[in-house]
């Protein structure tokens, strides 16, 4: 057994992180949250890395490097609340391709995600219901979409999206539509996040090609399975970037006298702010070596991972705001950066209340079997 | 123990109800947040008519001296008063500060000419009042203050910077603690004023929060001039006047701000879960009942200090745990209530959500609800040595000269 | 509106307490915990305070007063941990003869609980379900009860039990059954409470006698809420004492060089423990209130006490024992005295989550009504 | 990252494997805790014998060197022994702390001889030891310790009391450690020893608790001697020792004791509540969920130190974060768990209760889990210090002589 990242994914880590505090900084998420649009030349930076074809096998131009490469990536990504498409891109749509379309699909589409002139999506939510094989409304007929999707994530520089809808027998599909097209209208709607995209996204017959390797909801759960094992480092990136904010500030703040670090208040606050980070960098840990290695344990160790990843991050961005007091919660701090994040990926695929319920069906299950 | 209204009490809610009735639209299942928002401009008008039309019914001031417009009744009937308010929709009110805070403070320590002048357009909405004590290097530490004031013949002359500044933008007059002699130590050479927020040398800037609406102002003075007969209370004497007005801003603490426990009770029964009602979601009764059970214990806990008030008694720190306890739950509640819609939770447009989308909105706006008027950690301190009598925080800084502290 | 105790109540109050200081000290709880058999001299000195007739009409030998004051002596019953079956007889036992017996029954049945020379106890619980209509599988052929229920708090010491059966129409009633005759065999069981008795009983074809006036299970919920009531005072006493334990051990007990108290870990803690209590007594008030005169509001009234009881009864009991460190799990000190009560009274009238429960129906008829 | 056995590993598993099914009895739905408790006279024989068993094949002292009958493996095949033992019913082991502890202490400070004679009868299960490190003075802040060594000729005699001391009652040896000069300031002047736990002045009184078992004792010293030979470190060394002895605790904290996930899991799947079987309940699943991902969470966390140790990394305070978590979990776990027993979750009786009424059994106990093994606060205040570099508490008693601290 060997629970840690090997030195190659370490200097992997090092590398990101230099290149991301250079490029990626709070001052271009803050402009992002203003209202300025998608970065592409941010985007193009980091394709030129090579990190959205990381997990992508080298014969469709990705680098062929494992899930765990990814998600030493995505913490990093987490670390700077990078304002870019990468878990919509590189995680969900590229994954959707990888698992569920055909040799001449994945030929096709996968160099474009690889180097990052292609930017995709996943179009799932139809509103406030958990998404299920049966609240999918939007209908594929074998060449069109029809339906509305709510929320739609990054769909502002989305080239396209992978698109779940049910076929003429009900069954639950995979189809990839262009989002540049009359027949698909994109209305871009207002987040708690808004250094990522958000829209309502309506299919008005909008021609669109089935995914033709897999069908069915267990694709879905699977790809959203691993999707929320690389979130959670995205989350426990942030987290831990939210811990050391309040360390730093807790250092150099005074009051009464003292570092506001000097009391247990503060010291506490953070100790049990790492003691959450810690117990999800665990799970997550085994999350990423289920989504590379343990198939059969990904149901599991992908809930465990979000749970604890959502509640990390939750809990430190929160209480890096509070440790800062009244800057805090202005916009001069970037301590806000980071809750709206905890928030916007609380719910992206799906909230921890599903998850845990998930997860106790899948030891029922287990335990039954 | 008598929870009922004595008829004085019920004749007084039946005046209430008439004249919200004739005044003001009732909240309803689809609408229950007033449309004009707090920051925006059509706002402030819309205040001050609402203001005008309670000070004329004599609505305001209710346990004031009648000498002031008051109608010198126990505190308890405010709490009858903001009771029934609440089933309405009515706009924010930018007179809490003055009429909580300020003009008290004023009727303690402003000469009879001055209270003359200014108790009734505070009342009747003409004049807004801001309180002026925070600074960036005094925030939980008050007292740690530098905004100097140095007498110049009958003027005091003010430079230095104040900060979370409540409707600074819009108030006519001000609250002002400053430092008029750092030789001291901190708790000393403090000097109490209340100016004209237009004077010259005031600037004024906004601070943008988190659910980007700007409450707060910095403000900035220059070599802004006050004249003495605006000070109160003795020279050096201003930790005592602030405190007094501190303590004022205890009685002001009023029930929790929205979503409370009836918001997340409305949406769970609007929303249908994957098995079911929401409402039969043996997890969600459970949160319902501990945010029900946590509200109720505030509502109540008021209603004691209420009734300790009518005894004669000071309030006490209780006011503190209403803060941290109603913080707390508004934060879980704004995030449960968004979690459980689902992706849409992270949506803050008011047009794609349930209930106008007000768990996402407060879920912004929460963080600093656990802030503002005291982060908890000081407030769990006030309880434990205020309450309990636990010893006082190691304090390094107490009786060294204000000076000599800020260099160290 | 004036939410206090009046000064006659705050006088009875001293009263009590000055009583329960000298005549029902931990040494009597922790004796009667290790072994020692139900005190009746403690008892029959309570009773010529009088207490147990507090509630009861002066026409039946009681004394007439209100159950405001039964709740000032409830909690500083509670404060002391009294091993006495006092919630049994003078709540429980008491109130359902007031409630669903005729005039006869009470005339006969009351004095003797008023004095204290007769302890009634209450029989429901048959085993691990949260009792209902539905549960009750004891049996009341219109002369004798058979069955078991199990636990019987008080069963030890009290001459008779009000049981809670279902007759031969199905209907739920309750009868009045003599503890001490051949058909009712009494089988004692450990507790995480010893200070009060606890009993498996059962009734093999045991004489007893129907409660004349009302029948019906909302007899049952009714006589429940206002126990519920009650004992939230009693919570409430215990927990306020295990806080000014914890408080006054924490300004004794030294630990690098400084006393514990003046800790933030501890001083925050304590803060906390009385939010807690706060919380819980003001909704204990409200309890008070809607029992005596607010019919109509006990059913929510009732739960919200309790539930805030239960929950700062067991963060007050189990945060002193931390506060003490070692000492505070030994039997050398008295925290466990008041952790043992906490867990004793979080389930002996329903476990929190059933309140909750109760009380969400509550509000949805009302909401409904 | 792998988390699969690599081929040694896998070996060995297999290994422990055949042993457990040759030796023990498998857990059954039923039947899940060990019969004989700690407590118990009985459990002593039944304890020494499995150690005896374990001792011979092999699986005893996995990491120590060869010549101390270890097999110098890494950390990670403790736990994959400690992973399989748990499916099985096997004696409380009262040997933890002397192998975990007490025998790596030796290993580090005694002579070869010491070691050899000491080593084996330990692993074998012929001798037990425990650790007399706390006084009644001195819980968190054992180096405030008391218990007076005086030299006196070849021999060092002791005065004073310990307490906490687990299993000191049938201990064949100990480590101690003392105070040899009440001059220097408290973390100077110690001294460490080992000592026969039968030496003539030594009483030894249970301490009894909640739960009324009585694991810990107190320990009196009066005129007990220890030869010079046996003391461990140099004179005055004392509090060196002492941590590394500590050091060693930090790998022992295991899995965390029952109820855990598993025993509420299944309580449930026995359980009928009043609207279904208690599994589909979404507040039980809820709170399942957290315990669940609470545990692996530990779990992978041990891993991941016993990762770093393989790196050759000493293990950092991990462990206290492992403290914390487990019990605060099993609180709370056998308070969920009683209290889904309704009426009769305060029921101890083991046969009148699901599970043998462990829930309410651990609630009885788990006090003492957070407290024995440092208080969660003093483990907060560590991690918060070591881990991420926090100003240390005001201490206003480090560098003063021993004797003056206690008139203070």
């Amino acid at each position: 057994m060997n629970f840690d990242f090997s030195d190659e994914q370490q200097e992997l880590r090092s590398q990101a992180r230099r290149f991301l505090e250079k490029h990626c900084t709070p001052a271009k998420v803050n402009a992002r949250l203003d209202g300025a649009p998608f970065d592409r030349t941010l985007w193009q930076a980091i394709a030129d890395m090579g990190w959205m074809g990381t997990a992508i096998p080298e014969e469709y131009g990705g680098l062929g490097l494992s899930y765990i490469d990814l998600c030493v990536i995505a913490e990093e990504l987490g670390r700077c609340v990078a304002p870019v498409p990468f878990s919509s891109s590189a995680y969900l749509a590229t994954n959707a391709i990888l698992q569920a379309a055909d040799e001449r699909q994945k030929t096709a589409w996968l160099p474009g995600l690889a180097d990052g002139s292609v930017i995709g999506t996943f179009a799932l939510s139809e509103g406030t219901a958990a998404p299920s094989a049966k609240t999918i409304g939007t209908t594929f007929d074998g060449k069109t979409l029809s339906g509305t999707k709510l929320p739609v994530i990054d769909a502002d520089c989305a080239d396209f999206a992978i698109v779940v809808a049910r076929d003429s027998q009900g069954r639950i599909v995979l189809c990839r539509a262009d989002l540049r097209q009359p027949a698909v209208a994109i209305e871009a709607v207002d987040s708690v996040d808004d250094s990522r995209g958000h829209a309502k996204v309506t299919f008005n017959r909008a021609p669109a090609e089935l995914l033709a390797g897999q069908t069915g909801w267990s694709v879905i759960e699977t790809l959203i399975d691993g999707a929320a094992v690389l979130v959670s480092f995205e989350q426990i990136g942030g987290a831990q970037r939210s811990l050391e904010m309040a360390r730093d500030y807790s250092l150099q703040r005074r009051s009464f006298g003292r570092q506001i670090g000097s009391y247990q208040a503060i010291k506490h606050k953070l100790a049990d702010m790492w003691i959450a980070i810690e117990t999800a960098r665990s799970n997550a840990y085994y999350g990423a070596w289920a989504l590379q290695n343990g198939p059969a344990e990904l149901p599991v160790a992908a809930a465990a991972a979000r749970i604890s990843a959502c509640e990390a991050y939750w809990f430190a961005s929160k209480e890096n705001i509070q440790t800062h007091g009244g800057v805090g919660f202005t916009w001069e701090f970037d301590c806000h950066l980071y809750y709206r994040r905890a928030a916007l990926l609380a719910v992206m695929l799906g909230s921890p209340r599903i998850w845990k319920d998930r997860l106790i069906q899948t030891l029922e299950q287990r335990n039954a079997a | 123990m008598d929870f009922s209204d004595t008829p004085e009490e019920a004749a007084f809610r039946a005046e209430v109800r008439a004249f919200l009735e004739a005044n003001a639209e009732p909240k309803s299942e689809t609408r229950t947040v007033y449309p004009v928002s707090y920051g925006s401009l059509d706002m402030l008008p819309l205040a001050r008519e609402w203001q005008r039309k309670k000070a004329e019914a004599g609505l305001v001031g209710l346990s004031w001296p009648k000498q002031y417009g008051g109608r010198a009744l126990p505190q308890i009937y405010q709490v009858i008063f903001d009771q029934e308010q609440s089933n309405y929709l009515v706009p924010h009110s930018v007179f809490d500060i003055g009429l909580g805070m300020c003009i008290p403070t004023m009727m303690t320590f402003a000469t009879e000419e001055q209270k003359t002048r200014f108790v009734g357009p505070a009342v009747r909405g003409e004049e807004i009042w801001c309180q002026l004590f925070s600074e960036p290097a005094a925030g939980s530490d008050v007292a740690a203050l530098q905004t100097r004031s140095v007498k110049d013949g009958d003027d005091w002359v003010i430079n230095g910077q104040k900060i979370w500044t409540s409707g600074a933008h819009f108030s006519d007059w001000g609250v002002l603690v400053t430092r008029s002699d750092p030789s001291l130590p901190k708790h000393k050479g403090l000097t109490f004023f209340f100016l004209n927020m237009k004077s010259p040398g005031i600037t004024i800037k906004p601070i943008r929060q988190i659910s980007d609406s700007s409450n707060f102002n910095e403000v900035f003075f220059t070599d802004v001039r006050i004249p003495d007969a605006q000070r109160l209370g003795a020279v050096g004497d201003g930790w005592k006047v602030a405190v007094a007005t501190l303590m004022n801003e205890r009685l002001a603490v009023g029930e929790s701000r929205e979503p409370n426990f009836a918001d997340l009770f409305r949406l769970c029964r609007q929303l249908e879960l994957e098995d079911g009602p929401a409402l039969r979601n043996a997890l969600i009764r459970d949160k319902l009942a501990d945010w029900y059970v946590q509200q109720q214990g505030m509502r109540f806990t008021r209603f004691r200090t209420m009734t300790a008030l009518s005894r004669g008694q000071t309030p006490g720190p209780e006011s503190s745990m209403l803060k941290i306890v109603n913080a707390n739950k508004r934060q879980a509640i704004a995030r449960f209530g968004s979690e459980l819609l689902e992706m849409t939770g992270s949506l803050v447009d008011p047009g794609l959500s349930p209930l106008k989308a007000v768990m996402q909105q407060a879920l912004l706006d929460a963080p600093g609800t656990r802030i503002g008027g005291g982060t908890e950690e000081i407030l769990r301190t006030v309880i434990a040595e205020r309450v309990l009598g636990m010893p006082a925080e190691i304090r390094v800084d107490k009786d060294i000269p204000f000076k000599d502290l800020a260099k160290q």
